[in-house]
């Protein structure tokens, strides 16, 4: 592309070229007004970017304002690259959650890869050294080569990326449904660790001050990637190839290396990574927080390929690339400490006093706007809102007990369903155990990452079922939520906050935006009662293929901190002899339910009903009873119910079986979704101890040592006895087999 | 029997790291010579006897030898003997 | 002992080597860069896992022309344990130290799991303090774990007692013979796949990766004061 | 300028995974007619004019671009118009 193709002002504004890019009209008068003339090409990709969807939030921004974000260790709310949680002794904890969806849905391996790379520069930016990686995923059933090409290469590029850069993937979740199939979900979480005097923020202070570049060299690939990211998917978007990136782990190894000795030196004065909207965001965004200007000389900055134009200089989103802004004068020793890590450094601007983004090219101005307008103003959109008539004929629907013949062979059905199945052949792909941190590995729960040097731990998950959202999205993000807590609990650890990823349809459909309301009212409400502030999130909307709407998928990433190593506890259970406890009762709940899936295909009625208060109550009995060490395994029930759960851990004992019985309704007492429950198990040792803890703990059996699971009613009859092995294999084998 | 070679490569434009860290290590062996290096994949398939190879080998490539949203690829098909 | 941890850019399990070595053995490690020339104040030289170079082209194909690399071979030749864990396995075998060389995994998947290993020779520098035959559980996590040399180098690798550890049941990859870890002929060369430095703390599961760095410091010891 | 294309195979007689996986898949695929598949490397060099390129090439071969404990290699050169 050569500048002389560049179309005119003229030509951009008569021929409207600025709709082809995501503008409208109205935006394209309102950046003209603000200019006081016609915006050049340059502006106007600039413009397009910066106030995309994605870069502006600004569909979302209202709804997101909204969630609950201070608290007493929140030490850094949304607004920054991460958000930060103080966890004692001058520590933090940094985490985000970021969505990679569109680009999967092309190169699934590159598209996964490079989100990965995208959420860890997100956390190093901060300052904080990388400690973890999780995902939060979502395909299409297996049944068709396409789903499979998409999940084994997602899986293999997520992969590949942590396990090069040498960052351990611990955790993360899997749900498969058809409404995915054409627009697959990759979200990817990050967790750091930093002192707290070492936290960064992306500022350009200080006028005068130079702007370096640093990593990679910009080449044409990923142009428009966030406005790509804000559009609907379409069966010709496999042609918009320049919105795919190629990552490279190993550059961005060294990059991390390099940028952590970096902000340990007092020449930084800004860091800030080139995500989406590449060079564009990072500067602006670290002009206008500083209430500075900024001045970028493009003939400095490294090509990848020759005669590049401003337009793609600037829209580029090459893969590994960071933005510091150093003290002048200091620029030698930057340049030598990142050829130390084989990175070239390069001065490519200055911060000015004047507020605005001025870019030079060839010894012209090609670009000259007010930073605040492409980093603050872009417009926010009120969108209309309606509940769809959907929701009120499911809410109206009488829950029905569905027809369960044969208990055993429906449990093993379940326990084969993709998304209830061991994600071992996942996590298998993934070193989970690199940095030799990883105390509990992908399996349990949450896993959990010991602080060396400390007797700390952080326990981490990522959770959500978007069935119940579908159905419900208020009551379903409240579940999301209390989930994500439910699994830091079982670990042993204190909730402290989420990160969201908002996953959702076009919001311009007034039964999208509801949807995206009502979820968000949810999460706030579980957020406030159980005290984890939003941290910080990512908003991909647009999920669609050929205008049909992925289930809203609201992604929560939780982390929890343990005090006190020892009070880490895993869902297996531990010893024969063991007393088995359920805490909470089953209702007739099957409305988005696997059993209801498994048996009618689809999903309907009412979601399963969340008393927060009574889950904030459960939470806080089960933390105390673990940390007066009374507890030897902690699960909570989820997807499949109780039978699902009691399975889950008896796999991988060393030959332990249970023995227990249940109420009368055993469909419901084996199957039902109903929320806020636990199985947990006790040493008869700490009975007393325990129940004087969890007074409303039912104990239901005990572990023993047959290798068997065995399921009686109240008259001593059996309702379901299978051995350990065949729940094992049903449970395990069923994704390998799947993907036969 | 078919023999078909294929040929994959990145597109133009887009990043080839392994290419680059090749490049590199040639330099350090003080081969200042070369200027750019490219990796791609070679296969060779062997492919029974039948009526549209052609279209066959080309859909294979399509589907799963290459992705073309970043890939380009070529091959080439000779009649060999069978075993 | 004075333990050299050689850092090449990618390598990755070089601070889980560091901590083997300082917090759990007790015993002092440095971390010594790619670029430098000389090893020859350490006592035993260390090749971390990771993805050197990002194990682009092959898996330890460019490391292998790192400066240090002629280090290694002085150290090598010397006599010095040379233990290459992974990666650094990888990069002995490109470098000729050790006989053979590595393929993709039979799935082609990266695989990261606890596996069982068999002590095939307990009479060497590296694992004097196991048993014979004895089962250990060690984790792997690689790639590129499939072992692959010619029938002439394998016969000569059995007559030899060179090949230390075999994958015990299961084999992961699809190496040759089972084959986890060989040395070289003079038996002070150690490459394999699993990662001792990984089992080395119960917290995380095994402690049997340490007798392997426990093995290497008994017998320096001995000869050290026989020698001092 | 010359460019050097460079194929790299591994030996006869040394199963190849991922040849064997390539062939899996095309077969879950339903393309039955394809018998055997083996996965190599290309790679496409750019190298200024000099004397000795070929055995500069050869010894790039060797050393780096394949193993020859598992691997062989040819190339071909053709001499290109600089850009
Ligand atoms: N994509 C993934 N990556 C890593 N680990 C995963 C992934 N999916 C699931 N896991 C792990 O498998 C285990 C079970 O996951 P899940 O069924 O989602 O559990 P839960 O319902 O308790 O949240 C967890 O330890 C989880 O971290
Ligand atoms: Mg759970």
């Amino acid at each position: 592309m050569s500048l002389l193709l560049e179309p005119n002002t003229l030509e951009i504004k008569d021929q409207k070229l600025y709709l082809q890019m995501g503008l409208s009209d109205e935006e394209f008068n309102k950046i003209t007004e603000i200019l006081g003339r016609t915006p050049n090409y340059t502006e106007t990709g600039l413009f397009s970017v910066m106030w995309s969807e994605h870069c502006s939030y600004k569909t979302s921004k209202p709804i997101l304002k909204n969630f609950p974000t201070n608290g007493e260790r929140i030490l850094q709310g949304p607004g920054e690259g991460a958000g930060i949680v103080d966890i004692d002794d001058g520590q933090a904890v940094v985490f985000k959650i970021e969505s990679h969806n569109h680009p999967s849905a092309i190169e699934p391996y590159q598209g996964a890869a490079t989100g990965v790379g995208g959420i860890i520069r997100d956390i190093f930016s901060m300052g904080a050294r990388p400690i973890a990686l999780l995902n939060s995923l979502r395909f299409g059933n297996l049944d068709t080569p396409k789903g499979k090409y998409l999940f084994e290469e997602v899986v293999a590029g997520i992969g590949g990326y942590g396990n090069c850069i040498g960052i351990p993937t611990v955790g993360g979740e899997v749900q498969f449904d058809d409404c995915y199939k054409g627009n697959p979900l990759v979200n990817a979480m990050c967790v750091g660790l930093i002192n707290q005097e070492d936290i960064q923020k992306g500022r350009a202070k200080g006028i005068g001050n130079t702007v370096m570049y640093v990593g990679a060299s910009t080449g044409c690939d990923g142009i428009h990637g966030a406005t790509f990211a804000s559009d609907e998917l379409t069966d010709q978007s496999g042609e918009d190839r320049p919105a795919v990136q190629v990552g490279d782990p190993f550059m961005e190894k060294l990059l991390i290396e390099a940028c952590l000795q970096l902000i340990a030196s007092d020449a930084l004065v800004g860091i800030q990574d080139m995500g989406a909207a590449g060079l564009t965001s990072s500067a602006s965004e670290m002009a206008s927080k500083a209430g500075t200007g900024i001045e970028l000389d493009l003939d400095e900055v490294p090509q990848r390929e020759p005669n590049m134009t401003p337009y793609e200089m600037m829209l580029s989103e090459s893969q590994e690339r960071m933005l510091v802004v150093i003290k002048k004068g200091r620029e030698k020793e930057v340049i030598d400490l990142f050829k130390q890590y084989d990175l070239e450094a390069k001065a490519v601007g200055v911060v000015t006093d004047d507020k605005q983004f001025r870019l030079y090219h060839k010894g012209e101005v090609v670009a000259d706007v007010p930073v605040d307008a492409l980093a603050e103003d872009a417009p926010v959109y009120h969108l209309p809102s309606k509940e769809p008539a959907f929701f009120r004929e499911m809410q109206s629907l009488e829950g029905s007990l569905p027809d369960v013949i044969n208990c055993k062979e429906t449990l093993i059905r379940l326990l084969k369903q993709p998304t209830i199945a061991s994600k071992e052949w996942v996590y298998d792909q993934y070193d989970y155990m690199v940095r030799t941190s990883t105390v509990v590995a992908p399996g349990s729960d949450a896993a959990v990452l010991r602080i060396r040097g400390t007797q700390k731990a952080l326990a981490m998950t990522t959770d959500c079922n978007s069935r119940y959202l579908y159905l419900d999205p208020e009551t379903g993000g409240k579940i999301a939520v209390a989930e994500a807590a439910r699994n830091i609990v079982c670990s042993g650890g204190e909730p402290l906050a989420i990160t969201d990823g908002i996953n959702f349809g076009n919001p311009e459909k007034p039964e999208i935006f509801w949807q995206l309301e009502q979820a968000t009212k949810g999460i706030s409400e579980a957020c406030t009662l159980l005290d984890t502030p939003v941290i910080g999130g990512n908003v991909s909307l647009y999920n669609e293929t050929n205008g049909e709407a992925i289930y809203p998928t609201p992604v929560i990433g939780m982390v929890g901190l343990i005090k006190n190593i020892n009070q880490v506890t895993t869902q297996p259970f531990k010893t024969d002899g063991d007393l088995i406890y359920v805490i909470g009762d089953a209702q007739k709940e099957f409305g988005g339910s696997e059993l209801q899936h498994l048996l009618y295909g689809e999903y309907e009625g009412k979601a399963p009903s969340i008393d927060l208060d009574v889950e904030v109550k459960r939470q806080n009995e089960i933390l105390k009873a673990i940390k007066a060490q009374t507890v030897a395994s902690a699960h909570d029930i989820a997807e499949g119910g109780f039978a699902v759960a009691l399975a889950e851990c008896l796999i991988d004992t060393k030959s332990l079986g249970a023995k227990v019985t249940i109420g009368k309704e055993t469909t419901s007492e084996l199957f039902s979704e109903t929320q806020s429950r636990f199985i947990v198990s006790v040493h008869p040792s700490q009975k007393e101890a325990f129940e004087q803890i969890i007074q409303d703990a039912k104990c239901i059996g005990e572990v023993t040592s047959t290798d068997t699971m065995e399921i009686t009613d109240q008259e001593n009859n059996m309702v379901l006895r299978a051995s350990v092995a065949e729940l094992t294999n049903a449970w395990k084998g069923a994704i390998p087999c799947l993907l036969k | 029997m078919y023999k078909i070679k294929v040929y994959v490569t990145l597109k133009q434009g887009v990043l080839d790291p392994q290419g680059k860290a090749v490049e590199k290590a040639l330099h350090t062996m003080d081969y200042d010579q070369v200027q750019d290096v490219r990796v791609g994949k070679y296969m060779e398939l062997i492919m029974e006897k039948s009526e549209n190879v052609g279209s066959k080998v080309e859909e294979m490539c399509q589907r799963l030898l290459a992705n073309p949203v970043i890939e380009d690829y070529r091959y080439e098909m000779e009649e060999v003997v069978g075993q | 002992m004075k333990f050299a941890v050689v850092v090449f850019p990618g390598s990755n399990c070089d601070v889980d080597m560091f901590h083997a070595i300082q917090d759990e053995l007790g015993e002092e490690a440095v971390f010594v860069p790619h670029s430098e020339y000389d090893l020859s104040s350490f006592d035993a030289i260390l090749l971390p896992g990771g993805f050197s170079y990002g194990d682009y082209l092959r898996s330890g194909a460019i490391a292998r022309f790192a400066p240090i690399m002629k280090a290694v071979q002085e150290a090598a030749d010397e006599g010095k344990p040379v233990l290459g864990v992974c990666n650094g396995f990888q990069i002995l075998l490109e470098s000729g130290l050790l006989p053979g060389a590595m393929k993709q995994n039979r799935d082609v998947k990266f695989m990261c799991r606890n596996v069982k290993l068999r002590v095939e020779n307990n009479k060497t520098m590296f694992t004097n303090q196991y048993e014979s035959g004895e089962s250990i559980v060690i984790p792997i996590a690689h790639g590129d774990g499939n072992y692959e040399c010619d029938d002439t180098t394998w016969e000569e690798m059995i007559k030899n007692n060179q090949i230390v550890f075999r994958y015990d049941g299961h084999n992961p990859n699809g190496s040759k013979d089972d084959i986890a870890g060989i040395m070289n002929k003079r038996g002070n060369v150690l490459g394999m796949m699993p990662h001792p430095e990984r089992a080395v703390d119960s917290l995380l599961g095994s402690k049997d990766g340490i007798r392997l760095f426990q093995s290497i410091l008994i017998l320096w010891r001995e000869n050290h004061v026989v020698t001092s």
